[in-house]
Formats: C-alpha cells, structure tokens, sequence
C-alpha cells in the first residue's frame, strides 16, 4: 500500500508500455515478417489513396471548403510518404524479399507523386485539374488492394 | 430553453468527455476498422459513467463536496497521493492534446498550420478560465457542440440499411485479419473514453460551483440522463459514418480531418461547417474541463480554496496550477506530438487508474453521515457494484493488452 | 463544538477539509498534535493542534516522498514547521472541521497568501470574480 | 507526538505476540475546558486489528448497509480495543502494551 512502492510499479508499467508502443517497427527477420510489413504498408497506402479520392470527390461536388481538402490532401500524403518511409528502411531478409520490396516501392512512389500533384493542386483551388489528377486514383488503390490481398 | 439550459453542464461533461479529440479519432477509427462491432463498449460506459456522476453529483450536491475530496479524506493522504499523481498526469496529457485539438479544428476551417494556432488556443481557454462566469462557460461551449448532432442527421441521410447496421452492432464479431487481442484494446480505450475520470472530477466540481443543493437532485439526474446518453448517442453516430463510409474504403483513421469526411459527403457545405464547429466546442470543452480539473484535483486534495466562482486572488493558488498545466500542455504540444496519439494513450492509461476514483464516490454516497437520507439505494448499490468489479478486471488487462497490441496497431 | 462526545481520529478528523470563519478552504487535517504531559491527573493525550500544510503531510507519506516533501516545506517556510491550528479555534467537527479565525491569519494560510501576494494578485482581472 | 505515531504502527501483547496494526485511535471529549471548543479530545484508547483499508474507510460500521460487496471485502472492523492505561510504551512505530492489558474484543464483521 505503500505510495513509494505504488509509484515504482507506476514507473515501471509507463517504462514497459513506452517500450512496446514507441518502437516504430522492428526488424523482420525471415520472408514471412517482411511479407506481413509489406501488406500492412500496402494497406496504409491505400488508405491515403482512398482518403484522397473522397477529398476530391467532396471538393469538386462543392461539398466542402477548400481548406479543409487542402488539409485532407497534406495528410493522406504525408501519411503515405511516412510508410513508404518506414518500409524501405527495414532491411529485407533475403533475395524473395528483394522483388517484394521493388514491387511495392515502385507502387508506393507513384502513389506519393499522385499524392504531391493533388496536394497542390488543391492549394491553388483549382478543381477542374484536380479532378483530371485524381482519375488515377482508382487504378492505383486497386493495385495496392491486390497486393495486399496476395500477401496475406 | 430553460430546461436545456438547466441540463447543460452534463452536456458539456459529456461532450468533452466523450467527444475529444481523441474519441473523436478513435471513434471513427473503430468503425471504419470493425464496424458497428463494438458500439457494446460505449453503451457499457455509457451505463457507468451515468450511474457513478449520478452518485457523485449527488454527494456533491447533498455534501457539498467534491470527487477529489472524497478520494482524499477516504483513500488516506497516500493512497490519494497515488491517485492524484496519476489523475494530475493522465489529465495534462489530455490538456495537452486538447490544446491541439482545438487548434486542429481551426486549421480544418483556415487551412493554417495548427502549430501556429496553439499559442492563441492556449491563451482563450486560459482566459475563458479566468474571466467567464461558470454557467456562460457552459451554455455557449454546450450549445455549440450540440452542432455535432449534425452526425446522426448526416447518417440518416446516406439512407443506410439500418437493419444491417443493427445487426453489427447486436451481433458483435472480431472482423477477420483483426486479432482478439486488438479487438479488446479498442474496447477498453472506447470503455475508457466513456469512463474518464475527469469527467466526475469536472461534474462534481461544477455541481458545487452551481451551488447545487439538496433540491437539486432532479437537477443532477436531469443533467446525468440527458448528457451522458447524448455523448453516447453522438459516439454511435460518429462510429456510424464511419461504418459506412470509410470502412468499405478500406480508409484508416489517423486524423481529425478524416472524421469529418463522411459528414461532408452526405450533407454537404452546410454540414461540414456544423461539423467543424462542434469539433470545436468539443476540443475546447474539453480543454475546459481538463484544464480546470488539474486545479480542481490538486486543491482538493490539498484542501486549498478552489474555484471560478470567486475572485481569481481568493482562490490563487487554485488559479496558479491551472495557468502552469495549460501553459505546459501548450509547450507539449509545440513539440509537434502528435495530440491523437497522447489522447488515446492518455484514455488507456486512464483505464489503469479507474477502480481508485469511482471507489471512494461509492463508498460516500452509502455513508449516512454525509448523505442523510439521500444514500444510494439497492439497486444502484448492486450496479455500482457490478462495475466496480468491471472497474478492476478493466484496469488489470490495460496494461497488458498495450503491450501485446502494441497499442492497437 | 463537536456533535458527538465520541469520535475516531482516522475516520472523522484526518483527512477532512478545513474550513475558516468566512467559509473558505484553509487546507486538511493532515495529522494531530497530542500532547501527553497536558493532563497529568490521568495521563490520557489531549489533541491539542491540527497540524496542516505541506510539512505535516510529508511525514504521512513516509519514503523518499515524504522527505523530499518535508525538506522543501523547511527552507521555504519563515515560521514554526509544520504549520498548527490550536484546538481553541476549532468551532464543529462535522464532515467538514470549521476553525473561528480568518484563513489569513492563520499559519496554514501563508501558501495561499504568498501565491497571491507575489503572483496571482498582479494579473490583471485577479480582484474580480468572472463575469 | 503526533496521531500518525500512533496510526498503523504494529501492537505487541506483553509476551511479546503481535495483535495487529493501530486502525483507528478513540477520542473522548472529556478534558481540559478549550476556548471555544469545550472539553478538549483526549484519546481513550486505540483499535487494533488486522484487516487494512476497512477501519478507514467507514465499511464496518452498521450504519452502512451496503454495498454489500464492499462491505464483504473491506468492511473487517478492529478485532481489538485497547485502553490507553494498557499501554507501556509507544515508540518508532511499536506499541508494547503491558503485562495487565484486557483487550475488549470488538467481535466479528457484520456484513
């Protein structure tokens, strides 16, 4: 019941969970692990793609102000580049791993350049652009869905 | 309106209880990823939290005297002391991300740069603090998160099929490729938002600001069932849109902004605005009653005057502790931390403090030497009771399942 | 005066709110002051202080706390450590202990006098309640 | 001394067998005439026994009826109620009680 002997259990838990929850992403160890890094990159990635579609739609629908797009569109790319990020900076573990990480990095930087083009498109409030933009949208998020749906 | 007004400081306890910017995310976040699969979370909170601001709010009203006064003359000087290092910490956290959170709805609406509006953000719920009488504080922050009832017309205007989002709801499953363990991670934090504990801390506190009394207590049942099922009603909904429209999109929630999507989809202009501003009052009415519930807990403890009712001088040091936590959290969220994330670990850990607040209220509203005749009946006893037990086993697997999850992801 | 003629220290003095003639907070009881030697016929302790404020509430929390808690109420305080309130004062024992004098002539007060007198009382809208 | 001496600190009988922890100390308003007061407290004896947070928090008292939960788990009263008279020496949190010391026994917890 002690408040010293309480405070150090407090500690301790804070210490544990700030260990297991700030490691970004650990290192993956066999193709499997990759594997299961790269579909849930893939995943991420689609979600920015999807996000940025419906931020289009609602612009050029003259459902929203453009502020607020602008702000959707800056944060699904920035989301995406940060997985991009992250997933090419795990080392992969054999020459298997190697096509799977060119796959998806090719598919992951077209999706930051997409991402970047409307992100400033939409800063400038130019709707009829950014709807010619988006149409690559779709293609886009169904590679990144059938990717991840083969790697399972 | 003077019946909605009369209710209005539940409301603004539920709102920013059950709508900051971390529930919002998190909210949101769980229905695009399971659906309406754990809406069961926030109706369990949601019966907790009414029964247990019921009983505080009445021991406030009945005694005089607030949560953290109780938890002190009841847990013992050490015990209390546990409780409110916890409490002070989990609370400047959720300041913190509130701050931000504010300054968040004001990028949505201007597209500046949040970071810039945090210093101005920081200055108006310090000054709101200080300068606007309790009962204005609460009519115009909880009038203005009424806006985000926008959400439920919003859900009913995209002609959902309503009997498949029932069926989600009653039938809750773990949606496959989620794992149990995350499952219940997302439950706890979406029982935890519910449960907050400033929550009980900001309504007690504010029962005795309003000088509440005995002939108060239809009062406080009025506040107590009015706000907290509308916090739970505007949960469901936020869960809702999101079941609909950004979970067959395979979109994941990691942002204010993206909550609000499915609302400017289905109404439009009109309803993004609407939307906007109750996310502000939200934010900021959560900044309010973490901001003033740092004061609260620590005077209470210490047994210092404490309160918005009276000059600021006569309350100093009541006021002091307020002006350092809100200027740290502004200096915390200058760091650029990301306020969704120090929400959601801020609700979690919280869940690990539960059983030590709602215990000692338990305790009180039976002892006949402070309630008289008002003491908690059979059945209230029973399902205070029943959560209390919920309470630990709650607070037990927190900690763990953090770990395991690796905090949800 | 107290209602009851007999009463438990731990349950219902320890721990309670202070309150002063003008009904504001002046701190907790966080200990007693027994005096041994008061009553010589009979050799019972008589309560003669409530003992409130940051030095008597170190000694309770014991550990490391507690000292660090303790020393620090040493260097600032001017006067007697830990801060007293004489039983004469104390006027009910109810669930809150109300004492006859003013918070700011107590000792206990000197916390919140200094917080308003080098602080708070020099922002501007400190002598006015909100509006 | 102070109250928080006495509080918690461990009870030993004479033969030098523990009783328990102080839960609670008994005060009398019978003393000495003070101000406005009255009769000051004085402290007529102390509560011992070995159940924890029980004593502090009120449960044990019949005129808390519930909740019956808590009362089942927290609500063991003092086993033990000893005359001041009965003590010998109180010191670093060790009550010596002496060899004529008749602990009245407060019997079981109601529930």
């Amino acid at each position: 019941m002690g408040s010293a002997w309480s405070v150090r259990v407090a500690v301790g838990a804070l210490a544990i969970v700030a260990a297991g929850c700030f490691q970004p992403v650990g290192p993956a160890r066999t193709f499997h692990d990759y594997e299961l890094k790269a579909e849930s990159t893939a995943k991420s990635a689609r979600s920015s793609v999807e996000t940025a579609r419906l931020a289009v739609q609602v612009a050029t629908d003259g459902d929203a102000f453009p502020p607020y797009v602008s702000v959707l569109l800056a944060e699904a790319e920035s989301d995406a580049s940060n997985s991009q990020g992250t997933f090419l900076g795990i080392q992969p573990p054999d020459k298997h791993s190697d096509r799977l990480r060119d796959r998806l990095g090719r598919l992951l930087e077209q999706t930051g350049n997409v991402l970047s083009t409307l992100r400033i498109t939409a800063r400038r409030a130019d709707l009829q652009q950014l709807k010619g933009q988006a149409a690559r949208l779709p293609a886009l998020s169904k590679r990144l869905d059938r990717f991840a749906t083969e790697h399972e | 309106m003077k019946r909605l007004v009369g209710v209005m400081l539940g409301v603004l306890t539920a709102i920013g209880g059950f709508m900051d910017i971390g529930d919002i995310v998190a909210n949101s976040a769980t229905g695009a990823r399971f659906g309406m699969s754990l809406a069961w979370a926030v109706l369990l909170g949601t019966v907790g939290i009414v029964v247990y601001a019921e009983m505080a709010g009445r021991v406030a009203a009945v005694s005089g005297r607030p949560t953290f006064d109780l938890v002190r003359e009841r847990l013992g000087a050490r015990m209390a002391i546990v409780n409110l290092a916890a409490s002070f910490f989990i609370n400047l956290l959720t300041l913190t991300a509130e701050v931000a959170g504010v300054a968040i709805a004001l990028q949505l609406a201007t597209d500046v740069n949040y970071l810039l509006w945090l210093p101005l953000t920081a200055l108006l719920v310090w000054l709101v603090i200080w300068r606007v009488r309790f009962t204005l504080m609460e009519n115009v922050f909880g009038l203005m998160g009424l806006a985000m009832i926008v959400m439920a017309i919003a859900v009913w205007q995209l002609h959902p099929d309503w009997s498949q989002l029932w069926h989600g709801a009653s039938h809750p499953v773990v949606p496959s490729g989620e794992g149990h363990a995350t499952y219940f991670y997302y439950a706890i934090a979406l029982f935890g938002a519910a449960m907050t504990p400033y929550e009980v801390f900001f309504f007690s506190s504010g029962a005795v600001e309003e000088h509440w009394t005995r002939s108060d207590l239809s009062e406080n049942r009025a506040n107590v069932f009015i706000g907290f099922p509308l916090g739970a009603f505007l949960s469901l909904s936020l869960m809702a849109l999101a079941t609909l429209v950004l979970f067959p999109r395979g979109i994941s929630v990691d942002h204010l902004s993206q909550a609000a999507l499915p609302v400017s989809l289905s109404l439009g202009k009109i309803g993004l605005a609407l939307i906007i501003v109750g996310f502000f009052a939200a934010t900021f009415g959560a900044a309010l009653e973490t901001g003033l519930s740092a004061g609260y807990t620590i005077s209470q403890y210490f047994g210092w005057q404490w309160g918005k009712r009276n000059r600021p001088r006569d309350a100093s040091r009541f006021h002091l502790v307020v002006l350092v936590s809100i200027g740290v959290a502004m200096l915390v969220a200058l760091t650029a931390v990301d306020p969704v994330k120090v929400t959601e670990y801020s609700i979690v850990l919280s869940a690990a403090a539960l059983p030590l607040t709602y215990f000692p209220i338990l305790v009180v509203a039976n002892d006949p030497d402070f309630m008289g005749d008002k003491v908690n009946g059979r059945f209230g006893n029973a399902i205070g009771s029943i959560y209390l037990v919920i309470l630990v086993v709650v607070s037990l697997a927190t900690i763990p399942l953090m770990i395991i999850t690796k905090a949800g992801a | 005066m107290n209602d009851r003629r007999e009463l438990l220290a731990g349950l219902h003095l320890l721990d309670h709110q202070i309150l002063d003639c003008d009904g504001w907070a002046a701190g907790k009881v966080d200990d007693l002051e027994l005096d041994v030697a008061a009553d010589p016929t009979t050799a019972l302790p008589v309560v003669t202080a409530i003992l409130s404020g940051a030095g008597a509430l170190s000694r309770r929390l014991e550990g490391r706390l507690g000292r660090w808690v303790e020393s620090v109420d040493e260097r600032l305080a001017s006067d007697r450590v830990p801060s007293q309130i004489a039983f004469e004062l104390v006027s009910e024992i109810a669930s809150h202990v109300s004492v006859t004098a003013s918070r700011d002539d107590l000792e206990t007060g000197r916390g919140e006098r200094w917080t308003r007198e080098r602080i708070v009382g020099h922002i501007p809208g400190a002598g006015h309640a909100p509006e | 001394m102070r109250l928080s001496d006495i509080l918690g600190s461990e009870v030993f009988a004479a033969d030098g067998s523990s009783l328990g922890h102080v839960r609670d100390v008994r005060l009398l308003a019978d003393g000495p005439e003070l101000g406005a007061f009255g009769p000051a407290l004085r402290v007529h004896g102390i509560l011992v026994g070995r159940g924890s947070l029980g004593a502090r928090l009120g449960l044990g008292r019949p005129e808390m009826r519930g909740p019956w939960l808590l009362k089942r788990v927290f609500g063991r009263r003092a086993r033990h109620l000893v005359d001041w008279g009965d003590i010998a020496s109180v010191q670093e949190g060790e009550i010596r009680l002496s060899a004529t010391a008749s602990p009245t026994s407060i019997g079981s917890p109601s529930a």
